[in-house]
Formats: structure tokens, C-alpha cells, sequence
């Protein structure tokens, strides 16, 4: 069991990283300015380049007969084997709901990796270690549009804050401890996320007040779930779209 | 006058003309529409594309489709940079592309209807873009060279990873196979077109070259490149197993070229004017996300102004 | 050769009823008034069961070892096999731009249907002598409509009318002939589309003029290729979410 | 009085009030609120399943579960109609769902997550709806009596269906069966909550049940039917090989009952309270529907008036 625990916890971070991947995809071509379907490609590159080595690990960890590689596990899962949160499935809202967004991932992220710099899963490491320079970067861009947007015209202060209104329900679930988590923590592998979330509100909260934007209320309902694989109706659809291809051609090669 | 020698003199010598140095103003404006309709391809060729990122059949294939779109966005930004050297500005003609005052390269209102198409757009598009642009590196203006020549570097990458996507399917299923083969038939007399209307001709349009020419804008006629591609891409075909769609097309000892059969010229006039399957589409695409990007823009120049203004207190 | 077009005629027919169902389905929900995800539900409905007959008639005629039945056709094609119009698989517009879309859309089934009462494959014509009377019922419906926006209030004329301008590049195409039409229409089991024409054009023409409506200009552009596996972007995704459930469980019973 | 002791009198032979007798203010607005939140329920209750109109795994599992989403919007209209025969509107109460003021069943703010919950709800939900609305088929107010009548007709279809659903998924794969038994787990309690609070101890909340009863509006206590219920679905779950999620259930000689577990109250309240999954997103898309409607309803409206006016002219 313990084994299942472990490859559970590589699996929620890298779904974590796949699936927002997936959608930050959506906004080439659809950016408010060149510059910025760059930026935003950059941010899903390195995820993309975190979920294949993070689902790699998962795979040798689970060391299935045979061994399930990255692919086998992003195209070949169904819905409620995904482990990731479910604020990174929510589909692309505004601009402003994305920059929350991201704020809020990278900064959670940010704490994440810095913690598993010292994983006891050797590999792990080695992908936190590379990773963590990489949430820094999200991090700094999403702060620096969050400062724009907030303190820059009406407009954009009230989208702004919209956006962190929209992304309010889902971000509690980043702090939330599971089964696999516990486990992780325990054996020296993993980090307990809600020891994180203290450093993850800080963090984002200094950003709010530079910005002149301020935490939005407690929200009326919270995302939860979504570690267990339960997830939102969209859900589905996101993974129709990204495992249809390869679900179409069973065992070929690309 | 003098002026005027000195800028014919930089072109003759093939030197290169520098933003700072006089130029004719026919020169500048064609240097512009051509740059500007340069750019705004690599913006549009971002759709075709990006409209495969959330389906690619693997993560690998994800992070590199994603990249390349990427690059696209780079290449777009580096040619608006070298036309603003020119003194005109982004904004001006990215609004001329929304207006529909300026063109891209009709070859993106085809759409990618299989994953192979990712291939043969990298393939076949890049390979004659490339084609297209491997001479202006040597262009008589500077900015525009020198964008060429970083831009070239990074298609001649694409055009490989195109090569390598159609060559993994060719050798997979049957399904893969045709996969291929139905891209190739699709993309290949789009990709032709993109050299232009012939030198000669009924369908002749030879509104810019001879200038162009004279200006070291041009080095080569479409027909000639259009060959050189055609030469370069029916060995590379062969080696793919992949039947190029022309039943005319053999090797022709005696002039040391593959012949090849007639282009549906036609077709190239009604797609360049509108009527391609992606036409619309991709224009309301980039309009839509211009439109919703304004605010944001608003936004961050006014923040900038803020800034300045702290800054100057 | 033949048996092979008499194929492709039948799931053009089927393929055109399945596709635009997939779109009517959508409706479910979103309809303005509960009425309307009743008649909108029906609609659908008949088209599934229209798509239903033709792609099991179509999966005999084929007599493929083993036999391809409904399923197989409409759950394990690639997008280059579906031989529909482009117009059914445009997504949901707004209300008035698809009262437009299925005005001619049923107004071309019911000079279609009407036409192969006669078939000489006798299944066909019996699918016919079924789906005639419902297509009518879906004229009717898309009539009553089209009168209330067209001659309703001014917000809804004039959105009745860009309806109208949104639709007009996919017309022609249900008129246009193809290889499979015309072998079908030699061996008297299939009618030639552009034989229809005429009498689709009057029929939307006179409830135009009825709702106060004008035929829009000659479209800049026109789709085309459908009846050749030649789609749209949009139906990619259409076939993905279609298709997904019943690909990731190959050869399972639903 | 004389019309008080007539309502009183029918009540009390189990005979119908019709629209026309008079009644208590008290009964009407009850009746009105129960109704109302009935309709809303069905409207609502289309979305989960709508959910899986376009995934259906086959075309004719497609049309069946569009036909069912469809009764759905004919039950509501049915129960719309019959409380429109107490004098309120359609278009009023639809208001009232959208700002929260009316509810609908909590059940609905579940997402449906794999194919096998359109099996679940069918099985179990529709299952605890008839359950809740066979008794109303002789309820005292006859207009709310008839539409149950046909309500429940069309539900035990749909009950069966989604027996259907769950049987084939069950008789399949390996992957089909996990599929089923998950299903089964997560709609089982949320399905047990739908019968209301315990009628005693701390989580009960007998708001109007005790005046419901004695009006003939309600027949039976809330834990009674869901005792029904399990005793009912425990037996088909055997049926199916499905294992209901509750270690506690067991028959309970004595009694003639099957036993089963705690219910978690304390998530009921909250899901009723608006922290459940699907609160927001049910009413965001219920408000959006009815929002982009409004143009079209004013059209019709319009052109009712006109054509109106046309007759008398």
C-alpha cells in the first residue's frame, strides 16, 4: 500500500502540472498581445516538461507489468483516476481570471518545490530542484500582470478582482492534506500541503496589496476532491479532447 | 542626390541599408508591406497549428508542437520589430491584418484536419517558406536580413521535426500511413502556391519582382524557387514512402529538374481572395483575441505611466 | 466500385442527421424557453433515429467481415470518413442562427426524403416514407420561428437576419453534387442534390419574405468538401467528445 | 366558514380540492412552494444528465438519455402548469430559482462524472423521487395529483433505464463494472438524503410535515420512505452485484427491515446551504439559459401581439 501512496502522490503533482499545462495551451493564439501567447507558452512548456518527468517517476515507482510510461498515463487514464486539483481544470476565463490564477499555482508551487528539494525520493529532487527556478519565473510574471491589471485602470482593477473572486472556491483544495500526502510526509518523501498554505497566503496576499486588490471573502461553497479524483463536469471534456487521438490509434507510435 | 547615389551604391556593392540611412520611399513601403505580410503569416500560421496543441497524441509531441507555435509568436515579433525600424509601428499593422489591408500567406486559410497535418505543415510549409527565405538572409535591408537569418535557423528545425512526425507515421499502422499520405495530398499544391503566381503566363501577376529585384529584396524568380523546392522535396517524399499527388511528376534528365504538372491557379485566386476554407476564420480568430485583449493592454500602459510618473516624484 | 458509392451515399445521409443531432443536443438546457428543450430534444431525436437506420443500412450495404453496425460507423470513424455538409457541424450559435441553420436544413431533407420515397433500395425508401413526415414537422417548426424573429421585435429581426448571413456559406454545399450522388441517382436509389436545389431555395425564399426577411447576398466564401471527409476545425473537436467513451473501452457492450 | 368546513370536509374524505374551491391561504402557499420546488427540481435535474447526451457511448443510449432529459422538461412544465392553477406564474417562479429565493432538490448539485451515474441517477434518484412521489399521486390538491400521475409513470421508465444503465456495465468489462460500483458509492447517500432530515433527533427539522400530513399533502414521514427505499434498492443492488457503500446494512429480521448506517447530516445542510459541488455552476447555467433566451421570448411575444392584433383588424 505504501507503494500506491507514493506513486498517488507523484500522480497529484503531475497531474497538476499536465492539466494546467493543457489549459494555458488554450491561450496561444488567443493572448492579449504577442508577447504574452510567448509567456504563456513558456509557463505550459515547463509544466508539460514537469508532468512528463514527474508521471515518468510515478510510472517506475509503480513499476506495473509493464511499466507505464508518461503517455500511458496522461492518454490511458480515465477521469476519476486523475489526481489533480480542480482549480487547474476550470476552464479559461479572462485574462485576469488567468493571472489569478497562475498566482495562486505558482506561488503554491513555488513553496511546494522548495520543500521537496530534500525529497527522499532522490528523482523527485532532482525534478523539484529544476522545477523551483521555473514556479519562481510563473510566479514573477503572474505578480507583475497581477500589479498591472490591479493598479491600472478601473477596468482592469475590477476584472482583477473578479478573477481572484472566480479562482476563491478552488484554492483552499492547493492546502488540503490526503491520504497519499500523509504518507508522503511521513516517509521523508512528500511535503503536507496545508504545512504550506501559510507561506502560500502570505505570499500572495503581499502581492494583493501592492496591487491595491484585497482577498476576496471566504467563498460560498470549495472545490474538494479532486486528489480522490473526483472532479468537475469539465473535467471529461478536457480529457476527450487531450486523450482522443491517442485513445483512436491503440499501441501506435507518434 | 547624393543621397541617392549612396543608397543605389549599398544596393549595387550588395551592402546593406541601415534604418538610419536615406532610402526611396517606394523602397520603404515595399520593405514594409512585404515585412508586414511576413509577420502577420507567422501570426496566422500560429492557428493551424495551435489548433493541434490539446490533442497531440503524446506529451513529447505536445511540449514540441507548443514550442514551435511559440517560436511563430517570436518570428512575428522579431519581423514587426525590423519593420519598425521602417517607422511604422505594430498596432498600425496588426490593424492593417484585422482590416484585411494587408495579407498573409494564403497557405494558412487551409485547415489541419489530422495530426498529420502538423507534420506536413512543418514538412512541406516550413520547407518552402524556408525556400522563400534563405535568400532574403542576403536582403538589402539590414533589419530584414538579420531577422531572416535568425528565423531561418529556427523553420530549418521545424522542417526537420515536421520531416521526423510524417516519418513516424509512415512507419506505423496502416491507419498512420494513411494519415500521412492524406496530409501530403492535401498540403502539397497549397505549398506550391506559396511561391506565387507563375513568371509567365496567363496567370501571371508580375507586379513586384523586376523592382524588387533591382532592390536586392528579391533574388529569385517563383517559378525558380518553386522548382528548387519541388527538387528538394521529391527525394525527401521518396524517402518518407509518401506519393507526392501529381501524376506528371518525373525527372527530366535533360534539364536536371523533376517536371511536375499545372497548378490549379484558380484555385490559388479564390482562396487568395477569400473564398479558403480558413479564410474567415482565422481572421476572426485574431480579431477576437485582439478585442479581448485591449483592456489588458490599456491596462498595462497605464500602470507603465504610473510607474514613470513615481519615478520622475 | 458501385457498392462502395452506394455506401458513401448512405452515410452522407446518415452522417449529415447524426452530426447535426450531436449539435441539437446541445440545445438541451440552453433553450430559451422549456418548450424549446422539449422541441429541440424531439428534433434531435428523430435525426438519431434517421442516423440510426442510415448507418445500419449503410454498414449492409457495406457488408464489411464482420458487418459494421450503427456504433462502429458513428463511434470508430476518423474525421476523414464523415462524409456530412459542413452546416450541421458548425456549433450552436445563438437562437436565431439555428432556427436558420435547420429552415434549410430540414428544408432540404424534406425535397431529399420526398425524392427517395421512390428508391430503388427499398430499405432507403422506407426510411424515407418514415423520416418525411418528421422532417416537416422540423420545417414547421424552424417556420414558426423564423416568422416570430423575423417579424417580432427589432433586436430579433435583426438577429434573425445575421442568422441567416452566418448560415449562407454552408447552403450551397447541400446542393452540391458528388461522386457517390451521382452514381446513386444513375442506379435510381439515390436523387442528385443539385436537383433539389430549386425547390429548397423557393421554400426558405417564401418564409424569408413571409418574416420580413431577405435572402442574404452571395457569400464571399462556401464550404466545401464535406461529402469527401473535408471538415471544418470545429469538427475534430466535435468527433472527440462524440467518441471519446466509446474508444477508451474498445469492443465493450453499452 | 361554510368554505373552510367544505375544504375540510374534502380533505378529510381523501377527496380533491380543485382550483376553483376555495382554501386556506396557508395550503395554497405550502402547495405553491412544494410545487414550485418539484418543477425546479426537474428543470435542474436535466443538467446532470444532459451532461452525457453528447459522450453517450452509443447512438442508442444517446437517444434514450436525450429522450429522458427531455421527459425532464416536460415534468417540470406539467408542475408549472399545475401550480400556475393557484393563481402564481411560470416566469415568476423561474425568478425565484434563479435568485435563490425557491430551491430544487440537493441531489442535482452532484456532478456526474462517468458515463455509469446516467445508470445511478436513473437507478437510484429516479428510484427515491418515485419513492417521494407515489403518495402525491393522491394528494388533496387534484391538479398536483394528476401531474403526479403522469410524472411517475414516465419515472419508473426511467427508473428501469437506469437499472439497464447499471446491468449491461455490470455484465461488462472489468473497467465497466469498477465504472458501475462507483457509481453506486457516490449516489447512494446523496440519495438516501433526498427523502429530507430524520423526523427526530438532532438533525430533524419538522418544519411542516405535521401540517402537510393533515392536509393530504403529504402521506408518509420522511425516514419511513427512505426505509421504503432501502428495502426496496437493497435487493436490486444483489441484483446487480453492486456492494451499496455502507458497511451497516443488514437485515434486520425483527423489524422486517433492512438496517443500514449514519447519515452524514452535516454534509446534507451544507450541500442545501450552497457548498455543494454543482450549486453554483446548476443555477450559473439555468440564469445563462434563461438570459439568452429573453430576446426570443420577447419576440414571440411581440409577434403574438401582432398577429393578435391582425384577427381583430
Amino acid at each position: 500500500m505504501s507503494d500506491q501512496h507514493h506513486v498517488d502522490y507523484l500522480l497529484g503533482l503531475g497531474d497538476d502540472a499536465l492539466i494546467y499545462a493543457q489549459r494555458l495551451g488554450g491561450w496561444l493564439t488567443h493572448a492579449p498581445q504577442i508577447e504574452e501567447d510567448m509567456a504563456l507558452g513558456n509557463v505550459g512548456l515547463d509544466l508539460i516538461g514537469q508532468a512528463r518527468a514527474l508521471l515518468t517517476r510515478a510510472g517506475e515507482v509503480e513499476a506495473a507489468d509493464p511499466v507505464r510510461d508518461e503517455d500511458d498515463l496522461a492518454m490511458l487514464r480515465d477521469e476519476r483516476e486523475f489526481r489533480n486539483v480542480q482549480l487547474v481544470e476550470q476552464p479559461r476565463g479572462d485574462f485576469a481570471h488567468e493571472m489569478a490564477r497562475l498566482l495562486w499555482f505558482s506561488s503554491y508551487q513555488c513553496e511546494l518545490y522548495a520543500a521537496l528539494l530534500t525529497s527522499g525520493d532522490e528523482t523527485l529532487a532532482a525534478i523539484a530542484a529544476k522545477a523551483v527556478k521555473e514556479v519562481e519565473y510563473h510566479r514573477d510574471h503572474a505578480t507583475q500582470w497581477v500589479l498591472r491589471l490591479g493598479d491600472g485602470t478601473p477596468e482592469s482593477h475590477e476584472r482583477m478582482q473578479q478573477g481572484l473572486v472566480a479562482v476563491h472556491p478552488f484554492v483552499a483544495e492547493l492546502g488540503e492534506d490526503h491520504d497519499a500526502a500523509r504518507w508522503a510526509s511521513e516517509q521523508g518523501i512528500g511535503v503536507l500541503p496545508s504545512t504550506l498554505t501559510e507561506a502560500v497566503n502570505a505570499s500572495v496576499g503581499q502581492v494583493l496589496e501592492r496591487a491595491t486588490l484585497t482577498m476576496p471573502d471566504p467563498p460560498r461553497w470549495y472545490a474538494r476532491g479532486g486528489r480522490e479524483g473526483i472532479h468537475s463536469e469539465v473535467m471529461g471534456y478536457l480529457l476527450a479532447e487531450m486523450q482522443h487521438l491517442a485513445r483512436s490509434h491503440p499501441g501506435a507510435t507518434w | 542626390e547624393a543621397l541617392a547615389a549612396y543608397f543605389d551604391g549599398l544596393v549595387e556593392d550588395d551592402q546593406r541599408v541601415e534604418p538610419r540611412d536615406a532610402m526611396p520611399e517606394a523602397y520603404r513601403t515595399t520593405l514594409i508591406r512585404q515585412m508586414a505580410q511576413h509577420a502577420h503569416s507567422e501570426i496566422i500560421g500560429m492557428q493551424p497549428e495551435a489548433n493541434w496543441i490539446s490533442r497531440a497524441p503524446s506529451l513529447r509531441r505536445k511540449a514540441i508542437l507548443m514550442a514551435k507555435v511559440q517560436d511563430e509568436a517570436g518570428h512575428g515579433l522579431y519581423l514587426y520589430s525590423a519593420a519598425e525600424t521602417l517607422g511604422v509601428d505594430r498596432s498600425e499593422l496588426l490593424d492593417k491584418l484585422h482590416q484585411g489591408k494587408q495579407k498573409y500567406s494564403s497557405i494558412f486559410n487551409y485547415p489541419t484536419l489530422t495530426w498529420a497535418d502538423a507534420g506536413a505543415i512543418g514538412w512541406l510549409v516550413d520547407g518552402a517558406a524556408i525556400m522563400n527565405q534563405v535568400p532574403l538572409c542576403r536582403c538589402s535591408y539590414g533589419p530584414y536580413a538579420r531577422a531572416m537569418i535568425r528565423v531561418c535557423k529556427e523553420e530549418s528545425f521545424h522542417q526537420r521535426q515536421g520531416f521526423e512526425i510524417l516519418w513516424t507515421l509512415a512507419r506505423g499502422t496502416e491507419e498512420q500511413k494513411a494519415m500521412a499520405q492524406d496530409a501530403a495530398d492535401r498540403w502539397w499544391w497549397p505549398a506550391l502556391m506559396m511561391f506565387g503566381p507563375p513568371d509567365s503566363g496567363e496567370a501571371a501577376s508580375n507586379g513586384h519582382t523586376a523592382q524588387s529585384m533591382a532592390w536586392g529584396i528579391k533574388r529569385f524568380s517563383n517559378d525558380d524557387l518553386r522548382q528548387k523546392f519541388i527538387d528538394m522535396t521529391v527525394p525527401q517524399a521518396q524517402k518518407l514512402g509518401i506519393t507526392l499527388p501529381d501524376p506528371d511528376l518525373r525527372w527530366n534528365e535533360e534539364r536536371g529538374h523533376w517536371d511536375f504538372g499545372d497548378i490549379d491557379w484558380d484555385e490559388f485566386w479564390r482562396v487568395l481572395k477569400g473564398d479558403g476554407p480558413c479564410n474567415e476564420q482565422r481572421i476572426r480568430t485574431r480579431v477576437e483575441a485582439h478585442e479581448d485583449g485591449a483592456w489588458v493592454r490599456e491596462a498595462a500602459a497605464a500602470y507603465a505611466d504610473k510607474q514613470a510618473a513615481q519615478e520622475v516624484a
